[in-house]
């Protein structure tokens, strides 16, 4: 057991940071969180400019456009980002860490010649086409409908919490293609482009007032078979390891945003006086033990996925003590707010200090009941825990 | 003793319950939402029905009923989302002219900086419905006091309860004294009571939605109510309903029979729980509806927030709990 | 909704109260939790001193020889007991709580008149044969086995959680009569003599060290078929009778003693100084709201049962929030004994004032254990919750 | 970076999992249930096994290992319940002759009153196995005293942990100063960590005994562990298990490696967090046995009040808290 980093990771480090120093503090101010054209073109730009240093992709294989570095890597990435306040991936979430991935292990070579490059320019955005009304904890029962037409798949159906849809170029999407057999053998991952004729956008509006999520409906778009990745009727599989991406690192940003929230939090508070309260003082311990740990346990996963190849089991443990203390510190910092929290606007502080960001801070708190939720929700989680680690039964 | 309810309470229920899904249904509020003004026809309705003059002598325009049939009426108008100063110009029908007919409706704010029963907010100050309030009541441990709104400076800001517009008040001037101290701790007591209650009809709207949810919503080719990790979440929903529900009532009753017990330690106790399970069976209810719960479609959000603000102006947990602790 | 007492339920108040204030100081030393025969002694003798001034069996009806009291005049009671600090019904649990009550709704007259004045006067103790090692929360699973031969059932099969065995006269006894049908259809609820030759008693240790329970080995017992209450296959209606009563008042005395108990605990906090601590005056305070609100909830239970007849299914809402608040507050008085709760011999107090009595309180703490178990774990009683008040479906 | 168990960690646990079934099996440990004295023979075998000596240089005797492998090594010991000071013995190892032998058996106590780095008990002072000590060291923020046993006056009290005799000690004398307050700090952080590796050993093992027990245990014709009731709380027990068990190990690599953080933070963090998991997964396991859970033969209550015995002299969780938050 070694918490040390090698020669060559903090050289890596030392590099990313100074290149950080020099780009993070001149970009342009952040769009607002509900104009999503100027977030994509933001969080493309960002991404451009990684591509262009060398920092695109980079836990992605070589022969996939990546930098082909280890998951240590990746990790000392995660954290000078988040060091620097930089951008995090946006837009380019599904590109960058579900779809891309996916296509890198189980695309042929003219899919990944296709679509990798561009997700890593920033040229091109995904989406993410899986859940559906009647298709969420239950994913396999999905039933958007598939149906060979010569070189095309002709695809009918409604698909939910598609994000970023309205400015996505690309969607990774599920579809049923035989209704043989058990429900998850007959499914296929396809690559629609969203400029097909027939796709209709709903955006569907949040607790938190965003339009992050939107509601695809599909009537008879054509995507070509030459989109298809893994065979049909294997896309459960395919499906298993985009998901194994999504419990991963994909958490790893948003932990050490946390921590930093937390930090924040502690200086809120001994400003306000709060921090005299036992109570107060001990949340902020109970919650900081908690963070150290979880930072330990994504230690760890991540040294067992460099051994093994693949994120194991712990990401599992990791989302559902994760997400929930994600619930407690936003939860804190409201408590914090007190009456400021009524207000998304932003209020001056009691004290003249500076002001905690209640607007930025209620709608973290909102947003985080959905941690719960999506990905595979606490109570999937935990039966995932109990029967493929524990060995417990089925119901 | 007879803890249980009377028909009369029961029918007095009923009758609310139809004049709210009459009245203010719940699509129909939500068609106010970003409202900056209060619905005045609605509240006179609410007058005509006796809400704020209930406990009123019949020589004074009222009904002569007590706590315990008012805390049965707030119930209903919890569940329903009915939005408002319904609380506060209750508690000041005997003490601010025109409040019982809803000629004017008033505010309650603990005095910033107030550590009494019930603790209070420090500021800044917000203030709900301010746009619309003719009046304040301002309490702290020693007086109440009538603040004007005119004399307000407040500013407009986006409410995290999109039913309930907020105004940020820098300061709370002073105003003429229209109470003393058991005026002052009646009025708080009592707007406990019915804040609870408010708040324990959220929990039961926010129970009886997760559980028709989980009877009607199929997954893995089952109702999900089916799963013991929801069918539980449903069951502590409902124990945490009834314990609220129980605890206002009797604290209701406390007031109307003081020598029952202490009606400010039931009134603290009752509040907070009420408080808890308002805001505990909100987020169950988001959870059991999963995705669907995380979207503004779905209104389990709106009693969150809700709950949020109703007990902001209760105080936190921690100060109920002193009182309680002080007084066990 | 009313919670004033009336005049007659204030005369009944008054009446006991005097004679507790009379009888209660002069009682005889309680006898060590430990030594069986001395608290069947000491039990039975309370039990004939109730029995001689007219309390004994407050709520059964007069037919069966009690005082046929409302249940308003049973919390009277209760309150009045908690109050003087009288002795509770100890060994007489199961005569007073289950069988007898059972026998007064089920019992022929010859039954009525054989077994119940016994229990009333002190002069039977009963021991409960319900669960076995493999019929626990599935109670309707057991398979202690009953076959007639003339006109009498001969019974062999294991029972577990049997109460006060050793000093027991009496055994209420479910076996099976039949394997057809649904498993429940097959039960016979009977009255077991314990002199019967064929029952061999092996005490159980609990975790605090107690044997107030055994395991039974009944091995040909021959129980008559007199002693059949209800009719043969048709024990398990019987059973829900006789727990009907568990789930009802059983639990108001408790309830009224962890109010006590948290009220001491406040003394003792305030002396020490841990009351300064805003965290053990808010553990207090919302223990001591929810204390409160299960009073209010179980005279809710008490008013509607009194309308019904019967206790309603408000008593698995209090059984289930009650369980865990005991255990809760139990944890609070351990928290505040510090390293005094590492023994359960009586230390002397740090600060020269009353002890907090920390042998007693660890033992509380031990068996609270069991409340979240016992008469139903918390498992169960959230189905019956879900699926008989919220009618939501079995799995 | 490598934080995974390394084969040569893992084949000390192994060694270590195989020495404590062979030697101290539970079985045989509880026939010693209400001992008064050590086994002073087990003692030695600990003593030859490395268990006091592990992090010791090889010219002092010991194998020069870290904190990460101690951590490795008492986590088994906690598995199995093996009783007496062996956390304050290895603590003790490099400033007492002969602890590291097993010669002479240590504890360790904070000064009663001492607030410091993971607060302490206030009097009266309870002594695990005092009658079996050889001395003491006594901890506060300032220095390190040993205090030989013969200068206390202890009573022997039943003890709540039938595996840990207890004595009753009214005063503390002040000892020999053999440490300053440096080497304070560095006893009772190592102190913290080990106890709370055998706090994760504790938690890891009522895990695992729910999970056996949910798989073959019948009710309703189906194993228990198939209901989602008992099968998310053994969930939510590895989660407490494995979260706990990565904190112990970083905050033994933290001791080791100073560059790579705070180690008081990640101490005081690991070892509450350790007692929180051993307690609750200690419940968890009890509800889940049932009824057999509320049993003496059942060893889960054995595990529950050592976990209590053991977090006892840690410090509260919110003292541990505070320390975190002081730091974080």
């Amino acid at each position: 057991m070694d918490l040390r980093y090698s020669q060559s990771e903090e050289a890596f480090r030392a590099e990313l940071r100074s290149w950080l120093a020099e780009v993070v503090p001149v970009l342009p101010p952040r769009p607002s969180p509900h104009d999503w054209p100027a977030r994509r073109a933001f969080d493309t730009a960002w991404q451009k400019m990684l591509y262009d240093a060398g920092y695109a992709g980079i836990d992605w294989p070589v022969q996939g456009g990546g930098r082909g570095a280890s998951p240590v890597e990746q990790l000392v990435y995660l954290e000078e980002l988040e060091r620097a306040h930089a951008p995090y991936v946006g837009v380019n979430f599904v590109g960058l860490l579900h779809a891309g991935p996916t296509i890198v292990v189980e695309g042929t070579p003219e899919q990944r010649a296709r679509f990798l490059p561009p997700i890593l320019r920033g040229d091109e955005v995904w989406c993410q086409g899986f859940s559906e009304p009647d298709a969420g904890s239950d994913l396999a029962s999905l039933r958007t409908r598939a149906v060979r037409h010569g070189d095309d798949y002709v695809v009918t159906g409604t698909k939910i919490w598609t994000s970023h849809a309205e400015v996505a170029d690309c969607c990774e999407l599920l579809v049923r293609t035989s209704d043989e057999g058990p429900k998850h053998k007959g499914i296929t991952w396809l690559i629609m482009p969203m400029d097909a004729p027939g796709i209709e956008i709903r955006p569907l509006r949040t607790i938190s007032g965003s339009s992050e999520f939107a509601e695809l409906f599909l009537d008879g778009v054509r995507v070509p078979v030459a989109n298809r990745v893994g065979a049909e009727n294997d896309g459960w599989r395919v499906t298993m390891v985009t998901l194994s991406f999504e419990r991963g690192t994909a958490f790893v940003g948003e932990l050490l945003e946390t921590m930093e929230l937390l930090r924040r939090l502690k200086v809120s508070a001994r400003r306000s006086g709060a921090w005299d309260e036992g109570e107060v003082r001990h949340r902020v311990g109970q919650m900081g033990a908690e963070l150290d740990a979880l930072w330990a346990l994504a230690r760890r996963n991540i040294s067992q996925a460099t051994r093994t190849g693949v994120p194991g089991t712990g990401a599992s443990v990791f989302k559902l003590a994760f997400s929930e203390l994600r619930q407690r510190v936003a939860q804190l910092g409201m408590d914090l707010l007190g009456p400021a929290g009524l207000s998304t606007d932003e209020l001056p502080s009691a004290d003249g200090g500076e002001p905690l960001g209640n607007g930025a801070l209620v709608e973290l708190w909102l947003n985080a009941f959905n941690r719960t939720i999506a990905a595979g929700t606490s109570q999937i989680q935990r039966n995932i825990v109990a029967e493929r680690i524990l060995g417990l039964p089925k119901a | 003793m007879d803890f249980d309810l009377s028909d009369d309470d029961r029918s007095l229920a009923d009758g609310m319950r139809r004049l709210c899904t009459g009245r203010f249904p719940l699509e129909q509020l939500r068609r106010s939402e970003g409202r900056r003004s209060l619905d005045r026809a609605g509240w006179s309705v609410l007058a005509e029905a006796g809400v704020f003059s209930l406990r009123l002598a019949p020589s004074a325009g009222g009904a002569g009923l007590g706590t315990a049939q008012a805390s049965v009426v707030f119930e209903e108008l919890g569940r329903a989302l009915v939005p408002g100063p319904v609380a506060a110009t209750h508690v000041a029908a005997a003490m601010v002219e025109g409040a019982a007919t809803g000629e004017r409706t008033v505010g309650l704010l603990p005095r910033p900086g107030w550590g009494g029963p019930g603790g209070g907010p420090s500021l800044p100050a917000m203030v709900g419905d301010l746009g619309s309030l003719d009046c304040l009541l301002v309490v702290d441990g020693d007086a109440v006091e009538l603040v004007e709104t005119g004399e307000l400076d407040g500013e407009p800001v986006e409410g995290l309860d999109p039913l309930t517009p907020m105004w940020f008040v820098a300061e709370i001037p002073r105003g003429a004294a229209v109470g003393a101290a058991a005026a002052a701790e009646a009025i708080w007591r009592d707007h406990l009571v019915l804040s609870g209650a408010l708040l324990v009809g959220m929990a039961a709207s926010t129970s009886d939605m997760a559980v028709e949810y989980a009877k009607v919503r199929q997954q893995f080719d089952r109702p999900i109510g089916a799963f013991q990790a929801v069918k539980h979440m449903c069951a502590d929903m409902l124990v945490r309903t009834e314990l609220c529900r129980a605890a206002v009532h009797a604290a209701a009753v406390a007031v109307d029979q003081p020598e029952v017990g202490d009606s400010v330690r039931a009134a603290a106790g009752a509040a907070m729980l009420a408080a808890q399970a308002a805001d505990a069976n909100a987020r169950a209810c988001i959870q059991v509806y999963g995705g669907m719960g995380f979207t503004w479609e779905v209104p389990a959000h709106l009693y969150l927030t809700r709950a949020r603000v109703i007990s902001q102006f209760l105080g936190s947990s921690g100060a109920l709990a002193d009182v309680v602790a002080g007084r066990f």
